[in-house]
């Protein structure tokens, strides 16, 4: 079965975020805006074989500390997507 | 085969009734709606250059050194030691106001392709770009996004952009332009061409998948905008230059063997373009099998599958027999390559999908059968634009916030904001860096080196077309000559707005005769360009922009020409006629009043063949220790541009000038044919015999020195700039206001 | 003699500038590696080039240590022997683990390509045990994601260790914030492992080996190299 | 009051996305991990003062279509989190 998995990807709380910065600027600048803070991450949307929503989450953890975060500056959550 | 297209779908795919006609007789049978919207891709503006195509016949396009000229993918022209250069420039208008980083980048993408495609590996890049003023949010983020895209695409590609030009009118604030040039390097007798020969043949598709990308992307470049058009937007073309770095290296690689009879890549319109003219090219024709096609998405039907704009994909016609080969390089680049169909003998365009014909179209019919114009042009009333002197003007009082202002204006102030955002070292060739009048790259193991440049002044254009026209080819070799480099060709990209208004065409015919007369007495031939019409939005046309791209040799690289100031001492000299004080249409007219009116200054062809001959003769004879051609903003411009050296370093300078009436002449005039050197003062007698040699007015203006821009009129300090305030301004103003 | 490996992932750009440079400079022999080569046996130190390997997407350098040529790398330099990162050659070695540290966007976030002078911090390194410590270089950087982070543990334990080779600086020396072109902590250009022989920097001295292309201190680091590989 | 909102932004399912691509690619190599397919969004956590979470999640969706999401190529999400 295909499952879809959903990675959120962010940086550590410590370390300085240049982009969201950048983007609270954009924001501030913007009289009808506002935001406190802001930081970005990313995010990936897997489809991924398995045989359990259990499954497909520990799969998509795997790829997701090996690949998809560096652990230097990183911390990411994994989520199955039941549609 | 389908059912007929009706002629309101025609119509509604912008052909007029009477293409929708010819296209019956040409078939002798009403189109399929997939045949139909083949034809409305081929037989628009874009792809059949059907208003310009007689225009652009005028051009010279011969010289001994020109290898191929227009019609191929990209110019090749003979730069010596078994050398071709080969180099196009190309419009990504109408995409970049839909999406700047996107639209950007994929122009960079495809102007490379169309380099590589014939065998060339591309070394050099620049970009010619319009917006509207930095003053509103949207300009703002239009020439940002614009330019993140082109440093995305190039930087990830390797290939140094190390020239360009950027300017700001009102007229680009709905319609910005994105000219992308790329030059690259093969051996002479190797040049692929795109023509399909020998039926039988496997023809290849390769590359990126196919998706629903940019479908219409054709017909859209060849409309106005309106609000209708926004709605109708094609999903834009992402653009991938980790993938289109590959493809060039697998194709590059390929082309070292013998395999391949012919290259296309695919740009507008597609499969259908790329099929039909390789064939009609060839005289030959092309049978294709649309579900051996990799596609990225389920379901798609023929017509959006031969209409596909998805980018980075290269149509191949492979020899019989030498499949392998394309397999096993494509295999090592992880490429997806798939054999789609063959050559035939018939000259036509068959093409197949899910067991059915889905289209049957003679190729010649999509390409060489497209309708051409010769549209109604008409000079407008307004014309010609009064002159506009000192006279007219209130007098500056204070010249230091006169000089000031200018060095950090839109119009003049370093474009270091732009050109650090490019990788202008990758690949270690680069002598000449942005910055300076042309971008020069050497040859790693000859002396050869390659100089290049990129020019158009819109508002001159606007003011006088034909006047206009000339001056960007004036100095766009001005501007190699400054470097020590002599044009050996020229490349060009035409932005007009709607040709279906004869006050456009009028001034699209007129550009091209100007340019044709200074291409013409600077010996220097057209090998291919690109014209964007339609540039009209909301009504509103652009100025007629046309843009030059000249490429120049430099036999022996290290006698090139220094851009910046070299030693304090030494002497500085205006080179060119007197009398340049013109001041029509200038930056400083629009930057200090406001005012883009005028006429543009007059050419004086026969003293810039004269310029160009004493700079490179004084380069080679090693007496100029630095030159600069003068133009936007004259005299006073190219002293502040040549105070800040790239590596970081500056030199102050006083220049010494008389002046019997106003001063804005003498110092801001942009009278053409006109360079500021500086001479080691050894030098200075032998650098005044060779300009009397060569027939070039001389004279002296001052010496480079101190902490400080001086200007001294008449024996009076007029101007006196420190270097760190003036650095300031020069080199970060443009940067605060694209960030602001 | 040595010989060096430069290697090459999809989408490496800089392979043929740094061949050219170790040539010139060295007049040793080096040869380019494509990344689906399994072994580096003949090779006495290795190269890792600037450019964007896989595209440097997910992150500079975040997919290449997927790469066969990896696991060799890797061997090498626990085998002691001098493997070096260029600019997104420096993304790579941190990535695969071979480095400290990892690199955020520059603060700017923009790619920024210029002159940059370095300050040589610690000549215990390959690209550096030719040079004083204290002496100035200038020569090209070319990127968008130099920012050298680490938290400060790691941090401490780096400058205490001498791990910290190069520091952005200005004309006078200084490691003033307007000498830092993307925000590294610390004004960090250049690192090395904690044995010594695994090293990387941020700036092209492969932009900086001859005269015509402004700049000839790059050369001095591809001497200390050579250096490295004779001792 | 503060609310802490999260804004995911996708590109549209019909844009292609080279980067999803060349991870899904680069993540082959290695046979321990596998995905069907991979799509690279954006993630952004906002704080965001409002009175209460329906209008906290107004002023993300504000701001995510004027700043976040680029409407051409990007749709977007916007969750509080109640935390
Ligand atoms: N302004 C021009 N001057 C000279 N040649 C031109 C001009 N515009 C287009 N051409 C030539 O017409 C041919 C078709 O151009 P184009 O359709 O832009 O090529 P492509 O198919 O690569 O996009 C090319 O050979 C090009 O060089
Ligand atoms: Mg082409």
């Amino acid at each position: 079965m295909k499952f879809r998995v959903r990675v959120l990807v962010r940086l550590r709380p410590s370390v300085y975020d240049p982009q969201g910065q950048a983007i609270r600027k954009a924001i501030a600048a913007d009289p009808r805006l506002s935001a406190e803070s802001v930081r970005q991450g990313k995010m990936f949307d897997l489809e991924v074989k398995a045989g359990s929503p259990s499954e497909a989450k520990a799969r998509a953890e795997e790829i997701a500390s090996r690949v998809l975060a560096n652990p230097v500056l990183e911390d990411f959550s994994v989520q199955v997507l039941l549609d | 085969m389908r059912d007929a297209a009706t002629l309101e779908a025609a119509l509604a795919s912008g052909l007029s009734t009477e293409e929708f006609r010819q296209i019956g007789t040409l078939l002798g049978r009403p189109p399929n709606p997939t045949e139909l919207g083949m034809f409305s891709a081929m037989w628009s503006e874009h792809c059949s250059y059907k208003s310009s195509r007689r225009h652009l016949a005028r051009f010279p396009t011969e010289s001994p050194r020109v290898i191929e000229g227009p019609g191929e993918n990209a110019g090749a022209v003979d730069i010596g030691h078994g050398l071709a250069a080969v180099f196009k420039v190309e419009s990504h208008n109408h995409p970049t106001f839909i999406e700047p980083f996107q639209g950007a980048a994929t122009g960079v993408g495809g102007i490379l392709r169309d380099i590589f495609t014939m065998g060339a590996r591309p070394v050099a890049l620049m970009n010619s770009l319009r917006f509207g003023p930095l003053s509103l949010p949207k300009n703002r983020a239009l020439f940002t996004g614009a330019v993140a895209g082109i440093a995305n695409y190039g930087n990830s590609m390797g290939i140094p952009t190390i020239g360009g030009e950027v300017f700001f009118e009102d007229c680009y604030s709905l319609n910005p332009l994105v000219n992308a040039f790329a030059l690259g390097i093969a051996p002479a007798d190797r040049i692929f061409r795109a023509r399909a020969e020998a039926p039988g043949s496997p023809v290849w598709c390769v590359g990126s998948k196919t998706g629903r990308d940019g479908i219409h992307g054709a017909s859209m470049a060849s409309a106005a905008f309106d609000e209708e058009a926004e709605a109708k937007r094609p999903t834009v073309q992402v653009g991938d230059p980790f993938l289109e770095k590959l493809l060039m290296e697998a194709c590059l690689e390929l082309m070292q063997g013998d395999a391949l009879i012919a290259v296309q890549d695919m740009g507008a319109a597609g499969l259908t373009c790329s099929t039909s003219e390789v064939a009609s090219r060839g005289g030959a024709g092309v049978e294709i099998d649309l579900d051996h096609v990799a596609q990225r998405e389920t379901g798609m039907n023929a017509y959006e599958i031969m209409l596909s704009e998805s980018q980075e994909r290269m149509l191949l016609v492979v020899r019989s027999g030498r499949e392998a080969e394309v397999t096993r390089i494509f295999d090592k680049w992880d490429l997806d390559a798939a054999p789609i169909g063959s050559v035939s003998g018939d000259g036509l365009l068959r093409v197949r999908h899910q067991g059915q014909v889905a289209a049957e179209v003679p190729c010649r019919a999509l390409t060489d059968d497209a309708p051409a114009f010769d549209r109604p042009a008409a000079r407008p009333s307004w014309w010609p634009s009064p002159e506009v002197t000192p006279a007219d003007l209130p007098e500056p009082t204070d010249w230091n916030a006169v000089v000031r202002e200018l060095a950090g204006s839109p119009e003049l102030a370093s474009r270091r904001f732009v050109y650090e955002q490019y990788d202008h070292m990758v690949r270690s060739d680069t002598v000449v860096r942005p910055g300076g009048d042309a971008g020069v790259v050497r040859i790693k193991g000859k002396e050869l080196g390659i100089a290049m440049t990129l020019d158009g002044n819109g508002r001159y254009t606007a003011r006088d077309p034909r006047r206009g026209g000339a001056l960007a080819v004036a100095e766009a070799c001005r501007n190699l000559a400054a470097v020590g480099a002599t044009p050996v060709g020229a490349t060009n990209c035409l932005n007009f707005g709607n040709p279906e208004r004869p006050e456009i065409m009028w001034e699209f015919t007129e550009a091209i005769a100007g340019m044709t007369e200074a291409l013409e007495a600077l010996a220097v031939p057209i090998t291919g360009g690109n014209v964007s019409f339609y540039n009209e939005t909301e009504g509103q046309n652009i100025f007629p922009t046309p843009v030059v791209g000249v490429v120049g040799v430099l036999d022996d690289a290290t006698r090139r020409i220094a851009q910046h100031f070299a030693a304090a001492g030494d002497l500085l000299f205006l080179a060119g006629p007197e009398g340049g004080d013109a001041l029509g249409a200038s930056a400083f007219l629009k930057e200090h009043h406001g005012r883009t009116d005028g006429r543009p200054p007059k050419p004086d062809l026969d003293a810039e063949v004269r310029l160009g001959a004493f700079l490179r003769a004084a380069g080679a004879a090693g007496l100029a220790a630095s030159a600069r051609d003068l133009s936007e903003g004259g005299l006073a411009a190219a002293a502040v541009e040549s105070l800040f050296a790239p590596d970081g370093s500056r030199l102050g300078a006083e220049l010494q000038v008389e002046c019997a009436g106003r001063l804005e002449g003498t110092l801001l005039g942009e009278g053409p044919a006109r360079a500021l050197l500086s001479v080691r003062p050894g030098d200075a007698e032998a650098l005044a015999a060779l300009a009397a040699r060569e027939g070039v007015p001389l004279a002296a203006v001052g010496s480079v020195g101190g902490d400080a821009l001086r200007i001294r009129v008449n024996g009076s300090r007029i101007v006196s700039l420190d270097l760190d305030g003036l650095a300031d301004v020069f080199r970060n103003s443009l940067g605060r206001m694209a960030l602001a | 003699m040595a010989r060096f490996a430069v290697l090459v992932f999809p989408g490496t750009n800089c392979e043929g500038d740094v061949l050219h440079a170790i040539e010139a400079v060295t007049g040793q022999p080096a040869a380019l590696v494509w990344h689906k080569e399994g072994s580096l046996d003949g090779f006495d130190a290795a190269v890792v080039p600037g450019g964007f390997a896989h595209g440097d997407y997910l992150r500079a350098g975040g997919l290449a240590r997927f790469s066969p040529v990896m696991e060799p790398l890797i061997e090498m330099a626990e085998s002691g022997r001098a493997v070096v990162g260029i600019c997104n050659g420096f993304q790579i070695l941190q990535e695969a683990g071979l480095l400290p540290g990892a690199m955020l966007r520059n603060v700017s976030l923009s790619y920024v390509c210029r002159d940059v002078r370095l300050r040589v911090e610690a000549n215990s390194s390959p690209l550096t045990c030719g040079l004083a410590p204290g002496t100035t270089l200038r020569m090209p950087v070319g990127h968008a994601e130099g920012n050298f982070r680490a938290d400060d543990d790691v941090l401490e334990a780096l400058e205490a260790d001498e791990q910290v080779i190069f520091r952005y600086c200005d004309d006078g020396g200084e490691a003033s914030d307007a000498a830092n072109p993307n925000g590294s902590r610390n004004n960090i250009a250049g690192v090395r492992n904690a044995r010594g022989n695994v090293a990387a920097l941020m700036p092209h001295p492969d932009r900086a080996y001859e005269e015509a292309l402004g700049g000839v201190d790059g050369c001095r680091l591809f001497e200390s190299l050579h250096r490295f590989t004779e001792s």
